[in-house]
């Protein structure tokens, strides 16, 4: 994966999140606190300002800048939750300029590692995690298979969203959702929801 | 919706530069990273204290800030927490040298954004420790969820370690005192009506012209139960009986150790109230509800708390930490010792809570 | 209607009976007649203040019984002028020996009640003198009205005669002082909603979905126009701009003449603000506004003064002359001079206001 | 006019009053704070729980009773002013037991001069002065022509109802609904209307 990929990616998933805006923020509003849209959309739009500045780095520069940008422009739990996720990522991949197979899966895991230690979720608690923890297993089970990146991230994406979706039955263990005891079951998680579509964005601009 | 506000985007902003307007004798505001300050920051020798969190729930935490309380407060956006880079920027500029104390509420944001920030004030070499507050009693379940929110003791947290701090408390004795407030401290809310924040329009939720949510949380969650509306006296005695029937509350939390460097789980225990305790007795007002309807919960809460065998020795009455426009109380009972009362009696001089001075 | 009441009827004495318990160092009260008076009551020697209203304004005017400002407090039913007998008790309760001073807000039924107390009063051997606040620049043609609505600047002239009358002034000092504040004071308001009257249960008015009401009075009484929502900037402009751009205002009041042994008519002119003026700004809530949004407004306003040589050089942000659960606020300004300043800045010490004590 | 029929009319009045009080909150929530009814039915359901402690005393008596309990329990702009009206009318007929005709012209011409006095309000303000002003006029000129009490009473009555209908065109110039300028027209006074059923029921106690 080229460093152009990588702003590609950063870009894509960008637009996403401000396609779905309000329908983030709708999902947050029936189980959380209506805002996880704006949230991802203010720290995105602030990272797409700060990127031309590092563009013509190495990728983990442009990562670590995602980072920063992040946990200090989005606040909330999805805040230092991203900022960790791309945080580990840049430390991860370091000074290189394109990503083996090798590499992204030490970036994918490095990055799930990191959400797993701030936020201390489990899969099955209804949080992003639930897409994050199927979906780089998928990714690492395909790369060992041998499989093409292009591939091993078809197949993320594709257990991204059963996680994403497996949400909707699930009790909320952790965030705001959690409050809601069985209120919650029913509804998808707005923060699986805009992992998915970063994955799915990552897939896109492989293509 | 209609607020009196401008572009919902600048509704934070602008909000904090009214304050600054008005109050430039007690704090100044920082808006880039955010933080409220006291004018006179940093106080030499004196340990700090540093709350925040989303904005929304004025006047908490920044109309907190002042002599005898707070000495920094980080607003979020509205009910988003604050970035670790505000909170790390208002350490720097309120360190007096004997340590921060980061006073959190126990919101998944909240808790980890505070936990980024201690790690960079430690990486900075500042002394940084950190108190969470989770007192509300509508969260049952604990195990299963995020833990109890931190609500209506929080306020009362504040004013008392910021007493203690004035009063020259090291950084371990202001936050083990931080810690005993918030192990004396129970609340619970409820809401007649939905809030509704800026940036969304519309009520965050829809509760019928009969309704009422019992339990409710300060940004909108939802509570324990939705039920018709009831008698004043009647809701009173919900909220009141949930706080005193409330079983021990066990939970495991995690503070930083500065000993060992890192984060440690540490189980704690709630103590019941007992017959003969002396209580601190606070109905806030969730920001739409006006204060005769507060006295009148006030009346029935010292009735019961009396039919109890429970003494009021302090009150407040009052919209505190309050969620944007919702109407709707909440009840907060804090057991008190000496030193507490003595603290409570200390002077203050913030924006929103003065005496003695 | 969803507030946080028992029985309608109940309201004011429930309401009361909270303030009571909540309050048993500051204040007292007595229920029938129903009035509310400092717990040091009477002060020997000193002039003793009493206000009072209809109910549904909290926390004036019970709010601001207490050292340094009101010795006692009359409230009526809800937006129900309080009666004679209850004025006439109350005066007999705090009269300290040098006489009584009644703040009235100038509403048909306050003067007129308020008129039969002091003729009670009189005919009892009672000292009393009686000034009338009419501060509210949205009310034109006052020739054909019941003339300017008392507003914000009663609860500016409560602080200020409460600190004269604490320091040794006479009564027909006080008295000129508090018609001096009044004559600087101008204020008005707005609302974004309509309040409930607990007796009728349904809304005082219906504004639509994007409507507000600039000019509102404080029992949900119209004001001089209903437009679409504006900004908060524009709202702040359109009120500050009624006040300052405000001609001079003659009207000729009644008033108690001591010497005469009886009511005279007395003509006053409110003098223009000018250039370099020293003001006290008060920002107020009706209930229903919380913090955060006051402090948009005062942030317009701040900046309106400026531009207009005008110095804020005090100010009161919150809800303390309210309408219920009504979403608005209302603008006092007040023109400050040296001796004004000093006793604004005096201790007082009362469940709502407070400082230097 | 016997001291039972003045006790028949306060007992009328009273039931016409809560009849009627939600029609008069109403009234006064269109052009004043929506609670003439409710003040009118506290005061007077007051007056009635106080009146068996006086029904045996003179007529003098009986209406300072009335006024006594108004001042004190009825507030707003309506308590002093039914109150002076009741108090004026007190003085006027004194100790006596039964009233003449000149008596009752005296006792009503008192109460106007009371409320006169009281709120300022001149005719054509849009108050009870409106009716009160011409239902005197009425009784007393049919008085002067000779007319039975009775008779005279119904006269004024029609006036009385003809000046509650004139306030509906008018400009409020005194109480709450002055404020509301030119948007008072078209309303008809709730306090002209409660005056005029309370000489309603005054003719009412007569037949
Ligand atoms: N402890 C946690 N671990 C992992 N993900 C979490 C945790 N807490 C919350 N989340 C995720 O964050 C999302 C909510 O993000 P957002 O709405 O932006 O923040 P907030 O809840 O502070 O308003 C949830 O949908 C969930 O996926
Ligand atoms: N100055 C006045 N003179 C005569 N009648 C008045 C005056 N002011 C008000 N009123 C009468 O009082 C009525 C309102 O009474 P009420 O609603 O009980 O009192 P409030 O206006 O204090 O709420 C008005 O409809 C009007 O008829
Ligand atoms: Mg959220
Ligand atoms: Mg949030
Ligand atoms: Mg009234
Ligand atoms: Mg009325």
């Amino acid at each position: 994966m080229r460093k152009e990929q990588i702003l590609q990616w950063l870009q894509t998933f960008t637009d996403e999140i401000e396609r779905h805006k309000d329908y983030l923020t709708e999902l947050d509003a029936a189980i959380g606190d209506a805002d996880h849209g704006i949230n991802m959309d203010r720290g995105f739009k602030k990272v797409m300002s700060q990127l031309p500045t590092v563009a013509d780095k190495d990728i983990g520069s442009i990562l670590k800048t995602v980072s920063m940008t992040l946990i200090s422009s989005v606040g909330g739990a999805s805040g230092p939750l991203y900022g960790t996720f791309f945080l580990r990522a840049s430390t991860a991949v370091g000074l290189k300029q394109e990503l083996t197979a090798e590499d992204m899966r030490g970036m994918l895991q490095a990055g799930l590692d990191g959400v797993l230690v701030r936020g201390k979720a489990q899969i099955g608690d209804k949080t992003m995690v639930d897409v994050l923890s199927p979906a780089v297993a998928a990714f690492d089970l395909a790369i060992t298979e041998g499989k093409q990146i292009q591939e091993a991230m078809q197949q993320a994406v594709a257990s991204a969203q059963e996680g994403m979706k497996n949400t909707i039955p699930m009790l909320a263990k952790k965030g705001r959702a959690s409050y809601l005891g069985e209120r919650s079951v029913g509804h998808q998680d707005p923060g699986a929801t805009s992992c998915y579509l970063m994955l799915k964005s990552l897939l896109a601009s492989l293509c | 919706m209609k607020k009196l506000i401008n572009k919902p985007l600048d509704f934070v902003r602008e909000s904090l530069e009214g304050m600054a307007l008005a109050h430039p004798d007690l704090i100044h505001v920082n808006y880039d990273p955010a933080f409220v300050y006291r004018a006179d920051a940093p106080v030499h020798g004196k340990v700090a204290i540093i709350s925040g969190g989303g904005s929304g729930h004025e006047p908490m935490h920044n109309g907190f800030v002042g002599m005898g309380m707070l000495d920094a407060a980080c607003p979020g956006e509205v009910f988003t927490s604050p970035t670790p880079d505000q909170m790390l920027a208002a350490a720097k500029k309120v360190d007096g040298g004997a340590g921060i104390l980061y006073i959190v509420k126990n919101y998944s944001g909240d808790v980890m954004n505070f936990e980024m920030a201690t790690e960079l004030a430690f990486s900075e070499g500042i002394r940084v420790l950190n108190i969470l507050v989770d007192d509300d009693v509508a969260v049952k379940d604990s195990l299963y969820t995020q833990g109890r929110r931190g609500v209506g003791t929080t306020v009362l947290a504040e004013k008392i370690c910021g007493a203690a701090a004035e009063q020259g408390y090291s950084l371990q004795q202001v936050a083990d005192l931080c810690r005993r407030v918030n192990l004396n401290g129970r609340s619970i809310g409820m809401a007649l009506t939905s809030c509704t924040v800026p940036a969304k329009g519309t009520p965050t939720f829809e509760l019928g012209d009969r309704e009422i949510e019992m339990g409710i949380g300060i940004h909108g969650e939802p509570g324990r139960e939705r039920t018709n509306i009831k008698s004043a006296d009647e809701i009173t005695q919900i909220l009141t009986l949930s706080i005193l029937e409330d079983s021990p509350y066990k939970r495991v939390v995690r503070e930083w150790d500065e000993h060992k460097q890192e984060w440690v789980d540490v189980e704690l225990i709630d103590p019941v109230f007992n017959k003969g305790d002396r209580l601190l007795a606070f109905v806030n007002s969730m920001g739409g509800t006006p204060l005769s309807e507060l006295y009148i919960v006030y009346r029935k809460l010292a009735e019961i708390c009396d039919q109890h065998g429970l003494q009021i020795v302090r009150n407040l009455i009052g919209p505190y930490i309050t969620s944007l426009d919702m109407q709707g109380c909440s009840i907060t009972l804090l057991k008190l010792d000496d030193e507490m009362i003595r603290l409570w009696d200390a002077p203050v001089k913030t924006a929103n809570l003065r005496w003695s001075i």
